[in-house]
């Protein structure tokens, strides 16, 4: 896996520019460790100074040094995308790759399940769970109620890559050189899984955030956790846009689009790297 | 019943097809027996075109595929009756398949010996480092390699016939008593079958193997088999010894595919087909 | 029949035609064709065999000028004598190549499975490929595919199912019947049989066999199975390498095979009814990435000189029509 | 029985399964949480002044009535299931007393024509351009093309939304930013009214349109790059059949096939993406009505519209799937 990704790093342009991108988003969400101020005081810097030498992004309406308070957001957000999306690897793995190797009426019984969760639209679901919730509304089970609803897309595609490994002529000659079945996954099988794992992470972490992004706008989160949604939201609040604070909106959706759009950079150039017609088209063999 | 190595009684196989609602049943093996003698290694070729299920007959003895009907012992033992692990391995030690393309045989991710010191380990209970390459290279040289030649190599850095080598070589370290070669040269350049189908009648020879070879070619059945199955959609049609069923053979279907052989000099050339 | 003017209907001379990819940084250049001379005569069955990495398929590519990067011709010329018409494949505007396609040039391919739209009916590949060609208006131009199909005993309903409903030889003799509806003076026939069991492949050569005498075609028929060869062709090349080895009439080459792969070839074939032991070929065809030096048979060939490492041995005319490219070639079989 | 009446039962079936589950979800959400809507109605509604315990009796009885939860949870979920099949979820209590029914009745076409007009320029447009670009590599425009829809493509509905609605609404306001026609016109479909109606549209479909469009021409662009390497495209290529000809009908009507099933499995998403875009752009849809309930706290409408929501994208999944064996005959005849 380490030397797929140190080759597409070398000869992917797609892959190394999501990677720069995401280094930059990354190490601007560390910099919250250093934060002089902590991210729910309000008014610890004068209101509605535009961007300038002493406060790079300038000031928030509440007083709020949008440089400091951007790096919590954006760690925040990510940290919600990063757990929503490993909760529902896991959930994707089990069910695409039970399905995938079973095979016959479980596979069948099993996608056919996998079907409606993807056609089921799940926003009016989570507004749903919200309008239930309220101020019970935490982090912690937004992340769990999404994760448990965003799984059913990418089991698909590992129970195909699973079905394909299941009947392949070097998987019968691992058995019968008498390797266990843990031995033929973890060895024979993971490096073909992996990389369909890692691309859907990337478009899990994406679509996470996402929704994270358009219920916090509306309001509909703990708006009390800085995230790029809970900033967009108080902005709105504000009205930033008619008031001319026009940097409060501008650099959380900079930040936020620039993640999205490293993320899917990685997510593509590795789906290219796995569709074997391509990779044989490049190495000619 | 006690001498037979391999006792393949009366074995059917169905295949349940079609959705929910259209239940399709297809038979892929009807009623097919043959036993092979412990005392006497032999070449029992099993002849048959697409869809004939000289394939599906051939994973049920390497009991991979369950019989839906009738029975399959080896050495006595009903397959039905190998559960768990370690029964299954002993199975395993003594019946060993080939596979008809060696590039998908083996991971093209992983080196080749890889798979032979894994075998030399799991299957010959050899446990030293030197113990399994001495197993490795000793099997190896039996089908005229050596560890040398082809140690962490990929399989894509080796041609056809010497990866179908290695293959053979893999199955036969832990000293099976039956080879189950399901079309083992079909990939293998016609230039270069003729050392492979040698190989399998040297270790009929030379270490007592015997091999349950599958084929749609009749001239290599000819040239390699002691004893012969011809099988259609399913079913025997005709069986024995190899060189009297194909001089002359009795049934229709045998006869037909004999006619459809071409001969391979120009001029007995049938003027209108 | 269009009027047959003396000359070879397909003239190959000097071909060469590598394939070159550049990936992770490796440049490599397979040499797949190297210098192949042969040319085709009308009304004539002219058989190529060779094996894996022989760069059969890659000539066969070039003659047709299938030619997609990363394959690409270096050297030498391809020209169809169609009537009186000359074409240089590799020198000619995309529409008059169209206009030969089909008209004068055919091609039977081995994919069995899906040569034909899977999403269309049958009828819609013959009116896609030869109504052009045939200048009628379309109730009639279907009359000519009926009757077409007809002579070759195939029923004209199979014109009105979809590819997926035929069985691999049906969709097989449908593809020929395509490929000689618009009766082309040349057909080009890669491994057209190789993928069908052995019953249905001999109706399907006598298929060939009986529509090649009628139209008086030429074609190049691409196979490693020289048993099909033997009972096919009228003239044989063996191609070994990226070179053309030995060429000649069918039955001169397999009474005395004068390369010494081409007598190993012909030697090591199981004959049903023959169980004498046969030798097999040491070593392994050569990388063409970077093939042996001289003549490229000769790390492997039992009577290899040091000659045979430096030079590369032209073809000689041995006998009359019958070519070979070796120092040491056997001696003459007693007929 | 073979072919397209065995597609049909499965399609069916899977209708079936999709609204079961889809219901049982919306049940277990509302039911299996703490907090029960009738005490925050409860709340919500007495904290101005003190109101007599009696009335607060009444009020919680109604209530219960109303939100459909008296009687043990087995009684209430199938009161819950009859009320989704008679489509009544009793009176909105924002807008009482007309039930919610006729609330998610008159903002359903919107929502509906708004998906099914941006989903079909989307698809036809995403995999035209797709399509091309996948035939023809080399060219600049369609590559160009290719770049500016993958730029989108990641962004999500309410970013794009938000973006248009800054770009048109303050800095070039030629386009009207909110509502669905001009407020005051007449609903008389005067030529006038529709013409409104529709310039009103075009930012929410052009908003759900620059996200969709990457993923279908990206999706048509791989698929098509793999048909063009199959049998019977380069055999149509030794033809000399035209390129036009080959384009459409060897290599886009077998790759249309795929993206005919991929259209069916994303219209939830799609759906979602329309309904956040239509509360940017205060489209009378049922994405307005749903926030705006929210906001209410109108328990019974949201209720009734996750509902509406998962049978309507239901019933459009089976109507795709019904359309797919026209384009596969490998399905419709055996």
């Amino acid at each position: 896996m380490w030397r797929t990704i140190r080759d597409l790093l070398r000869f992917n342009r797609q892959f190394a520019a999501g990677v720069v991108l995401l280094t930059l988003v990354a190490a601007y969400s560390c910099l919250s460790f250093f934060s002089p101020y902590p991210p729910n005081d309000s008014f610890v810097v004068p209101p509605d100074v535009p961007p300038s030498w002493a406060y790079p992004m300038g000031t928030t309406s509440r007083g709020q040094d949008l440089f400091w308070l951007l790096s919590f957001a954006i760690r925040n957000t990510l940290l919600f995308g990063i757990v929503v999306a490993v909760i529902s690897r896991l959930l994707a793995l089990v069910i695409g790759l039970v399905a995938g190797y079973s095979g016959g009426l479980v596979d069948r019984a099993l996608m056919s399940v996998n079907d409606t969760f993807i056609v089921i639209p799940l926003f009016p679901i989570l507004v749903l769970f919200y309008f239930v919730m309220r101020e019970h509304m935490s982090w912690g089970l937004l992340a769990l109620m999404m994760a448990c609803l965003g799984w059913a897309y990418d089991a698909r595609l590992i129970r195909s890559v699973a079905m394909s490994l299941r009947t392949r002529e070097f998987t019968e000659t691992g058995i019968f050189s008498g390797m266990s079945t843990r031995q033929i996954l973890v060895e024979e099988h993971l490096p073909y899984v992996l990389p369909i794992v890692f691309s859907t992470t990337m478009n899990n972490i994406n679509w996470s955030i996402g929704l994270e992004v358009t219920l916090s706008v509306l309001g509909f989160t703990d708006i009390n956790t800085p995230t790029i949604g809970v900033l967009i939201y108080w902005a709105n609040q504000h009205t930033a846009l008619v008031a001319g604070i026009w940097w409060w909106i501008f650099f959380p959706v900079l930040l936020v689009v620039m993640t999205f759009v490293g993320l899917f950079l990685l997510a593509v150039s590795m789906n290219e790297h796995i569709d074997p017609r391509s990779r044989l088209g490049r190495t000619g063999t | 019943m006690s001498g037979a190595l391999l006792d393949v009684d009366n074995v059917v196989r169905t295949y349940a097809g079609g959705s929910l609602f259209a239940r399709r049943r297809t038979v892929a093996v009807n009623g097919v027996s043959l036993r092979l003698e412990k005392a006497r290694p032999e070449i029992f070729t099993i002849v048959g075109e697409s869809g004939s299920g000289k394939t599906t007959l051939a994973r049920m003895i390497l009991n991979m595929v369950a019989p839906s009907a009738g029975a399959i012992r080896f050495n006595g033992t009903d397959l039905s009756t190998i559960r768990g692990g370690r029964a299954r391995l002993a199975f395993m030690k003594q019946v060993q398949p080939i596979f008809q393309n060696p590039f998908e045989a083996f991971n093209p991710m992983k080196r080749v010996d890889r798979y032979l010191f894994v075998t030399a380990r799991r299957m010959a209970g050899v446990s030293t480092d030197a113990g399994i390459v001495d197993a490795t290279d000793g099997a190896l040289l039996s089908v005229g390699l050596s560890l040398a030649e082809i140690r962490g190599r990929f399989p894509h850095e080796l041609s056809g016939g010497q990866l179908q080598r290695v293959a053979i070589a893999r199955a036969l370290i832990s000293r099976p008593a039956l080879l189950v070669a399901d079309e083992p040269v079909s990939m293998i350049d016609a230039s270069l079958r003729a050392s492979i189908v040698n190989l399998l009648r040297d270790l009929r020879d030379r270490l007592g193997v015997s091999i349950i070879y599958i084929t749609h070619d009749l001239a290599t059945a000819y040239y390699i088999s002691d004893r012969i199955l011809i099988m259609r959609r399913g079913e025997a049609v005709e069986s024995g010894d190899a060189r009297t069923v194909l001089d002359n053979p009795q049934h229709p279907y045998s006869q037909l595919l004999k006619q459809s052989v071409l001969s391979p000099d120009p001029q007995n050339r049938p003027m209108n087909f | 029949m269009n009027d047959r003017l003396p000359g070879p209907v397909l003239a190959v001379t000097d071909l060469r035609a590598y394939y070159r990819t550049k990936a992770f940084g490796v440049e490599r250049e397979v040499r797949a064709v190297d210098d192949v001379s042969l040319s085709i005569e009308a009304n004539e069955i002219y058989g190529l065999a060779g094996e894996s990495s022989s760069g059969k398929t890659t000539l066969i590519k070039t003659i047709a000028a299938a030619i997609q990067p990363p394959l690409e011709v270096l050297a030498g010329s391809v020209v169809f004598n169609f009537g009186g018409r000359s074409v240089d494949m590799h020198h000619v505007d995309p529409r008059e190549l169209a206009a030969i396609r089909w008209k004068h040039l055919s091609y039977i391919m081995q994919g069995s499975m899906n040569v034909l739209n899977p999403v269309r009916h049958v009828k819609q590949s013959f009116v896609d490929f030869a109504f052009r060609h045939i200048a009628k208006p379309m109730p009639e131009f279907l009359d000519i595919v009926r009757g077409h199909l007809q002579r070759l005993h195939l029923a004209p309903d199979v014109l009105d199912s979809y590819p997926h409903q035929l069985s691999g030889g049906m969709r097989q003799r449908v593809t020929i019947a395509l490929a000689t509806v618009c009766r082309p003076e040349f057909i080009i026939a890669d491994e057209p049989t190789t993928a069908l069991d052995v019953v249905v492949q001999k109706g399907v050569l006598a298929m060939i066999h009986q529509i090649q005498r009628e139209l008086g075609s030429s074609i190049i028929f691409v196979t490693h199975d020289m048993a099909v060869h033997a009972n096919l062709t009228d003239r044989l090349g063996i191609m070994y390498a990226g070179r053309l080895v030995e060429e000649g009439r069918t039955a001169d080459v397999f009474r005395s095979p004068r390369h010494p792969y081409t007598a190993h070839l012909i030697a090591s074939l199981p004959r049903l009814g023959d169980s004498a032991p046969k030798k097999g070929l040491e070593g392994a065809p050569p990388n063409l990435a970077n093939p042996p030096p001289g003549c490229r048979f000769h790390p492997r060939c039992p009577r290899a000189s040091d000659i045979c490492g430096r030079d590369t041995p032209p073809m000689v005319e041995l006998a009359p029509g019958h070519r070979a490219a070796c120092f040491h070639p056997e001696p003459v079989q007693p007929a | 029985m073979t072919g397209y009446p065995v597609y049909l039962l499965t399609r069916l079936g899977q209708f079936a399964l999709v609204v079961f589950i889809g219901i049982n979800i919306a049940f277990i959400v509302t039911h299996a949480t703490p907090i029960d809507p009738v005490e925050q109605s409860i709340a919500a509604a007495t904290q101005y002044g003190s109101t007599s315990p009696e009335a607060i009796g009444l009020m919680r009885q109604s209530l219960k009535e109303l939100y459909g939860l008296e009687g043990g949870l087995g009684e209430q979920y199938i009161s819950f299931w009859r009320r989704v099949a008679v489509g009544n979820f009793g009176p909105s209590l924002s807008a009482f007393p007309t039930p919610v029914s006729v609330l998610i009745g008159r903002a359903l076409p919107w929502t509906v024509s708004l998906l099914v007009v941006s989903t079909l320029l989307t698809w036809v447009l995403g995999n035209l351009l797709g399509g091309l670009a996948g035939y023809y590599r080399q060219s600049p425009a369609l590559r160009f093309a290719g770049i500016l829809a993958m730029a989108f493509h990641p962004i999500p509905y309410y970013i794009v939304a938000f973006m248009l609605l800054i770009v048109f609404g303050y800095l070039w306001p030629i386009l009207p930013i909110s509502g669905g026609y001009m407020m005051n016109m007449p609903r008389d479909w005067s030529s006038a009214f529709i013409g409104s109606l529709v310039i009103h549209s075009i930012l929410p479909i052009l908003s759900l349109a620059l996200v969709g469009l990457g993923g279908w021409f990206m999706g048509m662009r791989s698929l098509v790059s793999n048909i063009v390497t199959e049998d019977y495209v380069v055999y149509a290529e030794l033809g000399g059949v035209e390129r036009r000809r080959i384009l459409a009908s060897y290599v886009m009507r077998n790759a249309l096939v795929p993206q005919v099933t991929g259209l069916a499995m994303s219209i939830g998403a799609i759906f979602n993406g329309a309904i956040i875009t239509e509360q940017v752009f205060g489209y009378p849809g049922v994405g307005t009505l749903l926030i705006s309930a929210v906001y209410a706290g109108d328990y019974s409408l949201v209720l009734g519209i996750t509902t509406v929501s998962i049978v309507a994208v239901s019933l459009a999944v089976l109507l795709i799937d019904l359309l797919y064996p026209l384009l596969d005959p490998r399905v419709r005849v055996r």
